[in-house]
């Protein structure tokens, strides 16, 4: 329910023509959610510009697979590529968007989503360098944890993956912007009151002069 | 100047304690004949450098399950609970590179050069201050070349002389990889006459590979995995 | 999506003062057309950088003669004697680089690198004392990485998204050049749909092209040039 | 008459299965001369692997041309990549043998064969990474200039090229090696005693035990 709602919204912040990465988890779930009339290109970054919906098993073909291990399609005028120039593009900021999740984001736009030292350290990936290298972070994530904690704070705890590299986050109560006044509160959920979710956030969330609904 | 060779004997070039680039982004382009073989020959003490540890119980998994292996060099594992664990209960050794930095460190042992400078976590805690200069007025992190003595790799096609091509996502690492290390050692199971794959569609040219491993591609490793995709 | 342009508006994008990167080694590869565009739009006081100088009256020598280049990075410029006499009178600026420097460093800016380490020249006349290091106890020299505001470069094929094959030795300098560049124009007499090229047979993805330009390569440049092959 | 001299003795060097680059001019020709029964990859810098002979007017590929710009064929089996794979083919060793041409080679293996300070400096080009990583270097070169002055020097006086990288010089007067004890006297051109070389060559050679003739 609340993951439909972040990636209905979420779906809104794709441009037509936009070339973005979508990271594992939630923001891979969003290729399903983007507007038919949107012309994008997908990057994965296991070496594909141009990967489209998943694949169903009659279409899926075992050496083609997106960043997350599921069997994709590709759509026209896809092209493929070793990792040394998928993450060239990457680090030459050729990438427009980048959705990810995120264990913890604060209010100056710093990055936590790789490591929880002690608990959960499977490795880098390719997080930190998208973080830091692309235009826009958009950072899609549940706005409390299963203790309902907020991941939207003051200050990240964690080791960072990039540092004040975040745009907008998409909640499951809120849209918020990483602004030089700090983080800015555009949307909140249907049903919410601006206060609940300034209540429910550790951030200082300032409200924008007019707060929108999703 | 033909490199066919079989599996046992371009397996046995590979020695106890040797380190070992295995190409293979997941399953794709992972060449597991060539790790299969690797098993039954039992070579230990080896150092593995691949992005990922393949799944549990398949591919470079079975060879760290098996014993083999001292220290894997990778991105991330997270799909690999057993090698999490073998990791954590220190049985394995383990060191991540952020996904790029590593492809771009074998890359740079595969042009000639000792190391690359970049601004990739820079004040993160994957730096290590000693590695930090300041040059031309900006602070930047030498990134060393990563060599191996041996590459295994899976290519789509392969001629005679070891021209290669690969498919879809099966690229990834395997041309950087061939390019880096001393022994390149490629599988398939499409092996062509030298002139069979166009001039300009050789993604590895021959001058990188030193054998050539005719393969089949039946083991269930290298069909669909159930779940992955939609129903 | 569709970067398609003219030959008009795409070399406008070029202000007076850029530092632009030309591909081609001697004429494959060289964007006779995108030049002959230059030279009538008439941008002055440009950096070229290309691996030669082409020959007298053909392609970046017409910009050089025609005095809209201040200076030009290179490796090799033998095959033209009236650049050679304008470097050595002065007139032009002159930088060279070993050849495959030169590529990697173009490669390094395409990669997102500031530079690399090389021992090529360590103790030639090239290398500058004050760009070697000791390093892991052995000299090392940092090439920096060479950056340029454009690219021009010549494909064989482009789709409308700017993904681009090149024939034959036209490659070289180009899928490097249209890394590296922030702005990249191709040429290319081939203009085809999306999904006309394969996944597979991509030499430079269409993330890294800004502009495809429809061009004739009826130009006698892009012809065979008499003398240079056997009776 | 001496170039073909030359080119045949060095015909004799190649072997069967060997990956080599011919530098621009006398080395080039070298392709013409080959024994038909060894089966050799030529690489050529600008992004070759397999270059044949040169193309006739038929078979001349506008795009297709080797690093001293002659249209060449190909084999079958031959690769085109980009300069700076090329380069990374060179640097990385993977050449078995470079034949390059000099202004000057001297006794310790220094070559000398791009700039001449005050004459001519046209550029680098691909020389000094060939010389410094191929793993054998045949020079090929006449064994005086047109003013009868060696060429084969105890030192070389012009800028390097690369340091102590030759390993084998053919002229058309003798063939030498560079060895840890010096320039050895292998063979002398027929017609010419091992006297004579010595006297024409600033070097100083050391007679082989036997000396043979070409």
């Amino acid at each position: 329910m609340s993951v439909e709602k972040i990636l209905k919204r979420a779906a809104r912040e794709i441009q037509d023509g936009q070339t973005i990465n979508l990271g594992i988890g939630l923001p891979t779930m969003l290729v399903e959610y983007l507007p038919l009339d949107h012309d994008v290109m997908i990057h994965s970054e296991n070496g594909v510009l141009g990967t489209g919906r998943k694949a169903n098993e009659k279409e899926a073909n075992p050496y083609l697979i997106d960043a997350g291990g599921s069997y994709v399609t590709t759509r026209p005028g896809a092209a493929f590529f070793d990792s040394a120039v998928s993450f060239a593009m990457i680090r030459r900021s050729k990438l427009d968007m980048s959705v990810m999740g995120a264990f913890e984001v604060d209010q100056e736009g710093n990055l936590a989503n790789w490591k929880i030292p002690g608990k959960f350290s499977p490795g880098i990936g390719g997080a930190m360098e998208l973080a830091q290298k692309t235009g826009t972070i958009l950072i899609l994530c549940t706005h409390t944890d299963k203790y309902g904690k907020s991941k939207i704070l003051k200050k990240c705890t964690l080791p960072l993956t990039a540092e004040k590299c975040v745009s907008r986050i998409i909640t499951d109560m809120a849209v918020m912007d990483v602004t030089p006044e700090g983080l800015v509160l555009r949307e909140v959920a249907e049903g919410l009151t601006p206060e609940e979710v300034i209540k429910a956030t550790d951030a200082e969330l300032i409200p924008a002069d007019t707060i929108g609904s999703f | 100047m033909n490199k066919q060779a079989t599996l046992e004997e371009a397996i046995a070039q590979i020695r106890d304690g040797a380190s070992i680039m295995v190409g293979g982004f997941g399953s794709p382009g992972t060449p597991f004949c060539l790790i299969e073989e690797l098993i039954r020959q039992g070579q230990t003490g080896l150092t593995l450098i691949k992005n990922d540890a393949n799944e549990q119980s398949i591919g470079i998994s079975r060879l760290i399950e098996n014993g083999q292996v001292k220290k894997l060099i990778s991105t991330h594992i997270g799909l690999n609970k057993k090698v999490v664990g073998m990791m954590n209960d220190g049985s394995l050794e383990v060191a991540f590179f952020p996904q790029g930095i590593l492809a771009e460190k074998i890359r740079t042992t595969g042009a000639g050069s000792f190391g690359f400078l970049t601004d990739i976590g820079l004040h993160s805690e994957i730096t290590d201050p000693k590695d930090v200069i300041v040059w031309q007025g900006r602070e930047v992190k030498i990134e060393p070349a990563l060599y191996a003595d041996v590459a295994l790799i899976h290519a789509h096609t392969a001629d005679h002389f070891g021209n290669l091509t690969y498919q879809a996502t099966a690229m990834n690492f395997c041309p950087l990889m061939a390019m880096a290390a001393d022994t390149v050692i490629a599988e398939t199971s499409n092996v062509v006459t030298p002139g069979a794959i166009q001039p300009e569609a050789v993604h590895t040219p021959s001058a990188f590979v030193t054998s050539v491993v005719a393969v089949d591609t039946d083991r269930p490793e290298y069909g669909l995995m159930e779940g992955r995709y939609e129903r």
